[in-house]
């Protein structure tokens, strides 16, 4: 018995380690320790690594007092993800090590770098619906600190959308939580599979996750985000934090487990209509971190067309899942090696060499479905999902995906016009950020050939149609965006998101206005008392024609005769 | 309204209505004093029939000093009272200062004081079996005061202050003294022992009847008198 | 009979015109002796209800003691409002010098 | 001897006497006037408080004076609502005669007009004996036309009281308080005139057996109430009380307001209550009960606009008087509590606080020279006892628990409630709230210590005045707690009380 | 007198003595003072925790005191006045701790001293009351010993302030008085039972009862700060910042609410309110406040005034879990945000207290950057904005959690709704104060800064709230424990049969 315990515990214990190792360290930087966690900040994120790569899928952890039930546990999805994440944050925790020399907030930096790390694994691992909701919440805030780090207007505008959306999510995962929990009756994530059956929580999912991916309707933050976080961060966000919010829809509305094909067919639409989108948008954009957001948007629509496939029927579901986990461990290796490359190409300045360009443009690519790259499996992936699902899916996959791919070539190409153009960022070179760079880009490269689960779908894509297939739209891609380069670009013509006005300004300002600070109860004071005094001349007067003699004698006179009447019964 | 001076010529609305309502009253009451022809009081035949305890024949005095003696004593407490609120309020201002006195009338007063005294001795004497009795003679010691504050004799002028105040006070302290020294012998507050209730109460009415007296003269008097006893404006 | 009748009804309209004056008129004297007027009413009517059941020459005694206590409870309330009223006219009098000789008290201060 | 005897009757002339002489003595004597009073004072708390004893063991008594019998002598007596009228005043009395003696004390020590507040205090402590023999006197009697003569003792000492300041305003509220209470006593004669043709009798105990249902009866009782109301001041007779009250010395107001205008409720409640129970209509009653809630509305709103603070508390007095005729539409509600033991104990909870108050406001006023509400500021810093005895006393005036003035309010209440007849309770409540608004109106000025605020130091004199007030106020608060008591008082041994209105009521 | 009798009078003693002996203190003795206050209120906090432990073995404290016939004072130790005398009990210790902090230095501290015991000592006879008698009783009481506090500052404002809130709370407890007294003619005297009175009355009764009830709302919901009657707390901001703490967290509001626990749970009982059907009533009451307290916030520049409109919003969730009495996950809610809310505000206060005391900052529109110059104190409040949004694992949480657990079980989807909005419009007023203060910069000098020293400020103000917001996080984080609110609140919750 004993022995069982102890093991409960040193399981709980080494589960509890992937998150609590970036919360205690957040705690240190409280204190004076701070300058000493800057050097070790990548050791956060091993826990994570090494517990995705040791742990025994199924290990489950139960902390009975922690927040209305803690559970955590590792299952497959979950391990994928935490390799994923760790890696990511790994890296760039590196990255902002050497970030950070330089730093001046280094403690808020780091604090909140820590506290969303800490965030996001413990999400993955959480197996509560509690427990999920509130790393999810901590890594949300927590990123908001990232988001507003250097403290600009314009990234302090950018924080506030984040933030506004991020409010807006919590709230409809708050509603979307508890209406769950209170059908199943149980706070097991585990129970809750295929329990979700009303349109409203379906809605109220897609918006609580939704934002965190930026689906459409929900996407205002991600391009500002991505904007002004500092490079670090802003390749957590991309390649780490975005990934919570898939985890949550595979979480809450697990594929195969779930069939609900309107709200299939909503996902689909929202996610189509986010990848051309974020296409359209990102070629007005000059700055490179914003051409990723957007091109986060596009390829986070893409996955939401997976997702949406799935949902249609329960057959679907089963397959879409493979595909899912494929595209997301693809776009975030790919999206954060971007941002590495970002970096390098930032902390150089222009003096980026032909072979860093052509390193970066690999990455690149690989995002619009280059063939030999994690992007042509993807997609071939994608295509043979969508095979599987019948007519009209593979229809629309035939007729949609060149055209993203080929947006999002155009995109890429931008994006590395504009590092080209970048200017040199910080006051010296950063050590390390080719180093870095160099990993996440062998990562990119290679992870989905050696990943053994990705290998039927690497094996399917090797075929010369499949090749033609990832090709065309790339080379298309190319050279369309020569020709929008050459004649369409005008100078005008450029978005800049954060000057938009957000929801957040309408309400705090709008609304505020319209309700008008009318003090109608509370300036004055007791205004029964003031009613009163209106009365004042008139009670004086009266008061005093009661003492007049004769008025006296009237009342003398009326209360003896009252009384006598009264009295004698007359 | 009578603000302008002419109230006693003309009544106003307010006054009519006010007129009639008081004849209205009147009339009401009095219907009520002629339909209730009043009936044969419990008390006279108890009065009749205690009388001869009383320790006095008019049965007038016995109420007043026995049987409803209590009522007495207080009542007494109020003429004093009377005295005290006007000390308190003002300082004596008669006689008005200058102005002349007739021979005749001082000659008149200086004949008739002594014989008021005697009167009011009498009537207090008499009170015991026939109408009379303390306030009527201290009403006729009063009259003689006012008399001779009136034609500036020294006579009352001259009294030190604490033997007016003793004066004032010796009816009332009298009576309670007697009242209390009763309940000490009989257990009863002004309970006359057997046979002892005539001279107790002859003794009570004296020293009310000068106390009396005294009241009312220097309630005409008007005020306290100042220190050293003397009017305030004696020439 | 008709004798107590007589008496109590003049009692009763000395003390209405007794009050009818005390409310009407703001002269404090006149007021004083309204009151008066008004007492004196009502001892008339408790003097004739002594007459009342008795026939030959007795009369009650208490309502006479009664009357006699009501006197002098008057007579001091008088000295006291007399001298009151006095006291009242001496100090509108100095706080206007000029009314001196009037010697009338402001209507205002006693309604 | 018997007359020292625990059970023996006599002792209740004390209250009576005592005072009595002591104010004759005082009169008298120039010289130690307070010891006198003081010694009075102390020795009628005691004899109270042993006549308390006496109906406890005993049960009501009588004690007839000079040992006749009613209907021909004068009978004395004590039960419940005498006895709690009597303590009363015992304590009340007392309180307000130390409070007076540091009054006085203070005053002279100012050398401007030392002659002039000496001769207040040589006329004071006469007028107040007297004036306390009055009310015991008042509150004992068991007769008719002796009720008169007491009345005519209190009216005459306290007009001579509230003129006692000398200056223009008092003489002239006091004049008119004459004139009032001698039209009150005469109206009340000319009652006595119709009791007394109608039944011959006088005796109070005689009148209660009489079948008291003719046409003589109920016009003596109209007359004898009009005359008892106007010297209690209800609602449209009151135009007398706030200037006499408010412009007398603070002692005179206190006891003015909190024990002279009970002596004339007393006998009201008597006449209506234990005499004629069965010739009062339930028309009457309402009507009582109207005029009184009138009283207790108008009095309140014009307290809240007062600019000064002693005319404040006294039009508190006009408005909390109301609360007593409140209760006579409910009297007869049958019920835990017989609704006329809460009439006395309101009268009750009413004198501590409201002569705390006065006090507490005099002393105010002797502190700053005047008592304009809005310059009372900073009063916490320098007097702050006497603050706290206002609040506390303010309490109780609102009706909060767990003072005294609460539980007579929730007494109220219950009957009110308990016979449907809620309109009672929205005036009982509105008064209260009207209540809290004019008490934290000067509360709140008190309280504050403005900015700058030089403090300036309470003289030693101002023991005597402050302690007092407070002790009073304490009385007031913690009589809420211990209000079986005097509840228990009231309702033992007044057998006849309880049956007439239990059951004996047509 | 038994030992548990004992206990609950020295409970109210062990801050009405000090209290006393405070008042009589000469000024200058500040440090006598400080040790006499902070004394009593340890041996408070540790008597509180003996009945706590008692009440949860089963022991019955009870003093009954009779003053007339159907006026009985009964002090009671059950397990709801358990859970809000110890919240008392300890945020007085920290708010003392903090006002003698605070207000070093300033004049007519023993007075304000004195009538902060009081304030306690009543609040925790409101806490112990045993029937409706003895919380009106201590209700008033705490108008009286709360207005001195309200107009501590003597300025012509606060003067106004303290008279609205007078009018407001003598008004409320008048027709508190009026209810109390016709549920007492009714169904005769009411203590404070899991039961409430026998339902056959309603039958008999059911118009003049549900007229009582709604007066009985009225009545606390006036210190509750319902909507049409909430007037008075946003002008109280102008008192001390302990004050308002104490206003806000730990006396007047909470008394309030508590009132409305004790009526719904205590004196109506769920089921009789179910069979009246007043229910709904109560909870639109309690929704509208939520949604028009947090509207109100917004518009406000004034921080502490924010912070009272917010207060308005939070402690209707109170009445929202009391108006599903008939759902036990609601009265969870409801019940553990009495603590939850308080230990937030509170922290929230003594923030708000911190930066006008030591920078001079009062309104928002001063606080850009302000973190970097007091990180701590805006860490504190931070923790309780965001609990007060309602972010996990704040306390904050778990009460909104059971409150929408209960809304859906009682098949009232818009508390959900309420729930969702209230929290959006609370992170509208609650954010963008934090990213000012975290993320701002700081374009001018501080209105008035008075402290510079070792600490960010004084030590004294410093620690309170730290310690409350370590409480709003823990508390959270550990609501699942033996030794929770939450776990204290579903121990309550057994008692009641619902």
């Amino acid at each position: 018995m004993i022995s069982a315990e102890l093991q409960a515990m040193g399981h709980a214990l080494f589960l509890s380690l992937v998150a609590g190792t970036p919360l205690l360290m957040a705690a240190a930087c409280c204190t004076p320790m701070k300058k000493t966690v800057v050097h070790f900040l990548p050791l956060a994120a091993v826990p994570a690594l090494v517990v995705a790569m040791t742990a025994p899928v199924g290990l489950v952890a139960e902390i009975g007092w922690f927040f209305m039930g803690g559970r955590m546990g590792l299952d497959e999805i979950g391990r994928i993800f935490l390799c994923l994440s760790g890696f990511i944050w790994l890296l760039a925790s590196f990255s902002s090590r050497s970030m950070l020399k330089h730093n001046r907030n280094q403690t808020q930096y780091l604090f909140f770098f820590l506290t969303s790390m800490c965030g996001n694994f413990g999400l993955i691992l959480a197996r509560g619906l509690l427990g999920y909701y509130l790393f999810f919440a901590l890594m949300s805030f927590a990123a908001y600190g990232l988001i507003i780090q250097k403290g600009t207007e314009k990234a302090r505008k950018a924080g506030r959308i984040y933030l506004v959306l991020v409010m807006i999510g919590e709230v409809a995962l708050f509603t979307a939580l508890i209406i769950l929990v209170y059908s199943t009756g149980s706070l097991a994530i585990d129970d809750i599979a295929g329990a979700v059956h009303q349109p409203l929580v379906f809605a109220l999912l897609f918006i609580g996750f939704g934002v965190k991916i930026g689906a459409l309707p929900l996407h205002g933050w991600m391009v500002p985000a991505y904007q002004e976080a500092p490079i670090p961060a802003a390749a957590a966000l991309a390649g780490a934090m975005v990934n919570a919010g898939i985890l949550g829809w595979l979480r809450f509305l697990p594929l195969g487990l779930t069939s609900y094909p309107q709200g299939g067919l909503f996902f689909i639409a929202a996610g189509a209509l986010a990848a051309v989108y974020g296409v359209i948008t990102g070629l007005y954009h000059k700055q490179a971190g914003a051409v990723l957001g957007c091109s986060s948007i596009s390829q986070m629509g893409l996955i939401t067309v997976i997702f949406g496939l799935g949902l249609v029927d329960h057959e679907a579901g089963l397959h879409a899942t493979p595909v899912l986990i494929l595209y997301v461990v693809h776009h975030s290796l790919t999206k954060s090696s971007l941002f590495f490359g970002y970096d390098l190409a930032a902390s150089r300045g222009r003096i980026l060499s032909h072979l860093q360009v052509s390193a970066i443009l690999l990455p690149a690519l690989a995002l619009a479905g280059l063939p030999l790259t994690g992007g042509a499996i993807a997609k071939s992936a994608f295509k043979q999902l969508t095979v599987t699902l019948g007519e009209p899916w593979y229809g629309l996959s035939t007729f949609f995906l060149p055209i993203t791919a080929m947006g999002t070539t155009m995109l890429m190409l931008h994006f590395i016009c504009l590092l080209r153009d970048t200017e040199k960022r910080g006051n010296s070179e950063r050590a390390g950020s080719g180093i870095i760079f160099t990993v996440s880009f062998i990562a990119t490269a290679i992870t989905l050939w050696l990943w053994p689960a990705a290998g039927f779908f690497v094996s399917n894509s090797l075929s010369w149609t499949k090749f033609w297939q990832a090709l065309w739209p790339v080379a298309g891609g190319c050279l369309l965006f020569l020709a929008w380069r050459r004649f369409f670009i005008r100078e005008k013509q450029t978005l800049d998101d954060v000057k938009k006005q957000t929801i957040f300004d309408i309400v705090l300002f709008r609304f505020g206005n319209l309700l008008q600070e009318k003090e109608w109860q509370t300036t004055q004071q007791g205004r029964f008392i003031s009613y009163l005094s209106g009365f004042v001349p008139q009670l004086r007067r009266s008061e005093k024609i009661m003492g007049r003699w004769k008025v006296v004698g009237l009342s003398y006179l009326l209360l003896c005769l009252c009384m006598l009447f009264l009295l004698l019964r007359l | 309204m009578s603000r302008t001076g002419k109230s006693h010529k003309r009544l106003d609305g307010f006054q009519r209505l006010l007129l009639l309502l008081v004849i209205c009253m009147v009339m009401l009451l009095g219907y009520i004093i002629w339909s209730t022809p009043g009936s044969k009081p419990v008390l006279t035949d108890a009065v009749a029939q205690m009388q001869e305890y009383s320790g006095v024949e008019s049965p007038v005095t016995a109420v007043l000093l026995n049987f409803r003696g209590y009522d007495t004593l207080l009542e007494v407490m109020v003429l004093l009272l009377a005295v005290i609120g006007t000390w308190s309020l003002t300082e004596a201002f008669f006689p008005v200062q200058g102005s002349e006195i007739s021979p005749v009338q001082m000659g008149a007063v200086r004949l008739l004081a002594p014989v008021m005294c005697l009167v009011a001795a009498y009537l207090v004497w008499q009170g015991s079996h026939l109408a009379g009795g303390a306030f009527q003679g201290g009403a006729i010691l009063g009259a003689a005061g006012v008399l001779v504050l009136v034609t500036e004799l020294p006579g009352l002028r001259t009294i030190p202050v604490l033997s007016l105040r003793i004066g004032l006070v010796l009816g009332p302290l009298l009576f309670t003294g007697t009242a209390l020294f009763c309940l000490f012998i009989t257990g009863d507050l002004l309970g006359y022992p057997k046979g002892a209730g005539g001279w107790m109460i002859l003794l009570v009415e004296t020293g009310c009847a000068v106390s009396i007296g005294l009241t009312l003269a220097l309630l005409f008097a008007g005020g306290r008198p100042d220190k050293e006893s003397i009017w305030k404006n004696n020439p | 009979m008709i004798t107590t009748l007589i008496y109590s009804l003049t009692g009763l309209i000395l003390f209405g015109m007794g009050f009818f004056t005390l409310i009407i008129h703001s002269h404090p004297l006149r007021k004083i002796l309204a009151v008066n007027v008004m007492s004196t009413g009502v001892f008339l009517i408790l003097v004739a209800t002594a007459y009342i059941p008795l026939g030959e020459g007795e009369i009650d005694p208490v309502p006479h003691a009664m009357v006699l206590t009501g006197i002098v409870v008057s007579v001091s309330v008088t000295a006291l409002a007399l001298i009151l009223a006095c006291r009242i006219q001496e100090t509108s009098n100095s706080s206007l010098p000029g009314r001196k000789q009037q010697g009338e008290v402001p209507e205002e201060s006693i309604r | 001897m018997t007359v020292f005897q625990f059970s023996s009757p006599a002792w209740m002339v004390c209250p009576v006497i005592l005072p009595l002489i002591a104010g004759l003595l005082c009169f008298l004597f120039s010289h130690r006037t307070f010891a006198i009073a003081l010694a009075a004072a102390l020795t009628n708390l005691l004899v109270v408080c042993l006549l308390t004893g006496q109906l406890l063991v005993f049960g009501p008594m009588r004690c007839h004076m000079g040992g006749w019998q009613p209907p021909l002598g004068i009978t004395l007596r004590t039960d419940g609502p005498a006895l709690l009228m009597l303590l009363m005043t015992a304590v009340t009395g007392l309180a307000i005669t130390l409070y007076a003696r540091g009054y006085f004390s203070y005053r002279i020590s100012d050398p401007r007009r030392a002659g002039r507040h000496q001769r207040q205090q040589r006329y004071f402590w006469p007028l107040w004996m007297l004036l306390l023999a009055g009310l015991n006197g008042l509150f004992l009697s068991n007769d008719v036309f002796n009720v008169y003569v007491t009345l005519e003792l209190i009216g005459i000492s306290a007009a001579s009281l509230a003129a006692l300041s000398g200056k223009p305003a008092s003489l002239l509220a006091s004049f008119r308080y004459l004139l009032v209470s001698l039209l009150g006593s005469l109206t009340y004669l000319f009652g006595i005139v119709f009791l007394y043709r109608s039944n011959g009798v006088l005796d109070l105990g005689l009148l209660q057996n009489l079948a008291a249902n003719g046409l003589g009866i109920r016009t003596a009782l109209v007359l004898m109430s009009v005359g008892l109301l106007l010297k209690t001041a209800l609602f449209p007779l009151h135009f007398w009380l706030p200037p006499a009250h408010a412009n007398a010395l603070a002692p005179v107001s206190a006891i003015l307001s909190a024990l002279v205008v009970k002596g004339s409720f007393y006998m009201l409640f008597r006449f209506w209550f234990e005499i004629f129970p069965s010739t009062i209509t339930q028309p009457t009653l309402n009507f009582m009960g109207t005029l009184g809630a009138v009283a207790v509305l108008w009095g309140a709103v014009q307290a809240i606009r007062q600019h000064r603070l002693k005319l404040m508390v006294a039009y508190s007095t006009v408005s909390q008087l109301g609360y007593l005729f409140i209760a006579f539409p409910l009297a007869r509600v049958d019920g835990g509590i017989p609704v006329w033991s809460i009439v006395i104990f309101i009268a009750l909870a009413h004198a501590c606080a409201k002569s705390a108050m006065f006090m507490a406001a005099g002393t105010v006023f002797l502190h700053l020279g005047h008592d304009r509400i809005k310059d009372l500021s900073g009063v916490r810093a320098s007097l702050p006892i006497t603050v706290f005895a206002y609040g506390i006393a303010g309490v109780s005036l609102m009706g909060l628990p767990p003072s005294g003035g609460f539980v007579g309010k929730w007494l109220l209440l219950t009957a009110s409630l308990g016979s449907s007849q809620w309109w009672w309770a929205l005036v009982v409540i509105t008064g209260s709230l009207l209540a809290s608004i004019y008490v934290f109106r000067v509360m709140s000025r008190l309280f504050v210590i403005p900015e700058g605020f030089s403090l300036k130091k309470s003289e030693p004199h101002f023991r005597l005045l402050e302690w007092p007030a407070l002790a009073l106020a304490l009385i007031s608060l913690f009589l809420g707690l211990a209000a079986s008591w005097p509840l228990h008082i009231l309702v033992h041994g007044t057998t006849t009380l309880a049956q007439v209105f239990v059951g004996g009521l047509p | 007198m038994n030992w548990g009798q004992w206990l609950l009078v020295s409970i109210l003693l062990s801050s009405f003595i000090p209290g006393i002996i405070i008042f009589g203190l000469p000024e200058e003795k500040h440090r006598l003072r400080t040790v006499l206050n902070i004394c009593g209120s340890i041996a408070k906090i540790a008597l509180v925790l003996i009945m706590d432990i008692g009440v949860y073995f089963g022991h019955i404290f009870e003093i009954r005191l009779s003053i007339i016939p159907g006026v009985e004072l009964l002090l009671n130790g059950d397990p709801l006045s358990a859970l809000f005398a110890t919240l008392s009990s300890v945020l007085w210790l920290l708010t003392t701790v903090y006002a003698v902090g605070y207000l070093e230095g300033s004049p007519n501290r023993s007075h304000f001293f004195g009538y902060f015991s009081l304030c306690v000592t009543v609040t925790i006879g409101i806490a112990l009351a045993g029937n409706l008698v003895t919380f009106l009783l201590f209700y008033e009481m705490l108008t009286l010993t709360t207005y001195p506090l309200v107009i501590h500052r003597g300025t012509e404002k606060s003067q106004r302030a303290g008279g609205n809130y007078l009018i407001y709370a003598f008004s409320g407890g008048a027709a508190f008085l009026f209810a109390v007294v016709s549920l007492q003619t009714i169904v005769g005297p009411v203590d404070f039972s899991a039961a409430g009175f026998p339902s056959s009355f309603i039958e008999s009764h059911g118009a003049a009862l549900i007229l009582i009830f709604i007066l009985l709302i009225i009545g606390v919901g006036v210190k509750a700060a319902l909507v049409p009657l909430h007037g008075w707390l946003p002008q109280a901001m102008v008192a001390p910042a302990p004050v308002s703490a104490l206003l806000h967290a730990v006396a007047v509001v909470k008394a309030g609410a508590f009132g409305i626990i004790r009526i719904v749970l205590d004196v109506y009982g769920p089921q009789n309110l179910l069979l009246l059907g007043v229910l709904p009533l109560l909870g639109g009451v309690a929704s509208i406040t939520i949604l028009y307290g947090s509207i109100r916030a917004l518009q406000q520049d004034d921080l502490k005034r924010r912070l009272a409109f917010s207060t308005i919003s939070q402690v209707s969730y109170i009445a929202l879990g009391m108006s599903l009495a008939d759902q036990p996950l609601a009265v969870i809610g409801g019940l553990v945000h009495l603590v939850h809310q308080g230990l937030m505000k509170i922290t929230l206060f003594f923030c708000a207290g911190n930066l006008a005391e030591t920078l001079g900052i009062h309104r928002i529109s001063e606080m850009n950057g302000v973190a970097r110059r007091m990180p701590f104190t805006m860490a504190a409040f931070s923790v309780g904005a965001l609990g007060m949004i309602g972010i996990p694992p704040t306390v904050g949480f778990v009460s909104k959690w059971y409150l929408g657990l209960g809304g859906l079980a009682a098949g009232n989807w818009w508390v959900v709704a309420v729930l969702a909005v209230s929290s959006l419009l609370n992170a509208c007023y609650f954010l963008p104060i934090l990213t000012r203060a975290w993320f701002g910069k700081q374009q001018e000098p501080w209105p008035e800064e008075q402290y510079i020293g070792r600490f960010e400020t004084r030590l004294m103000l410093l620690v309170p709230p730290l310690i409350t917001a370590f409480i709003v996080i823990a508390a959270g984080v550990v609501a699942n424990a033996q030794v929770s609110p939450l776990a204290w609140v579903r121990f309550i919750v057994r008692g009641y049969t619902l």
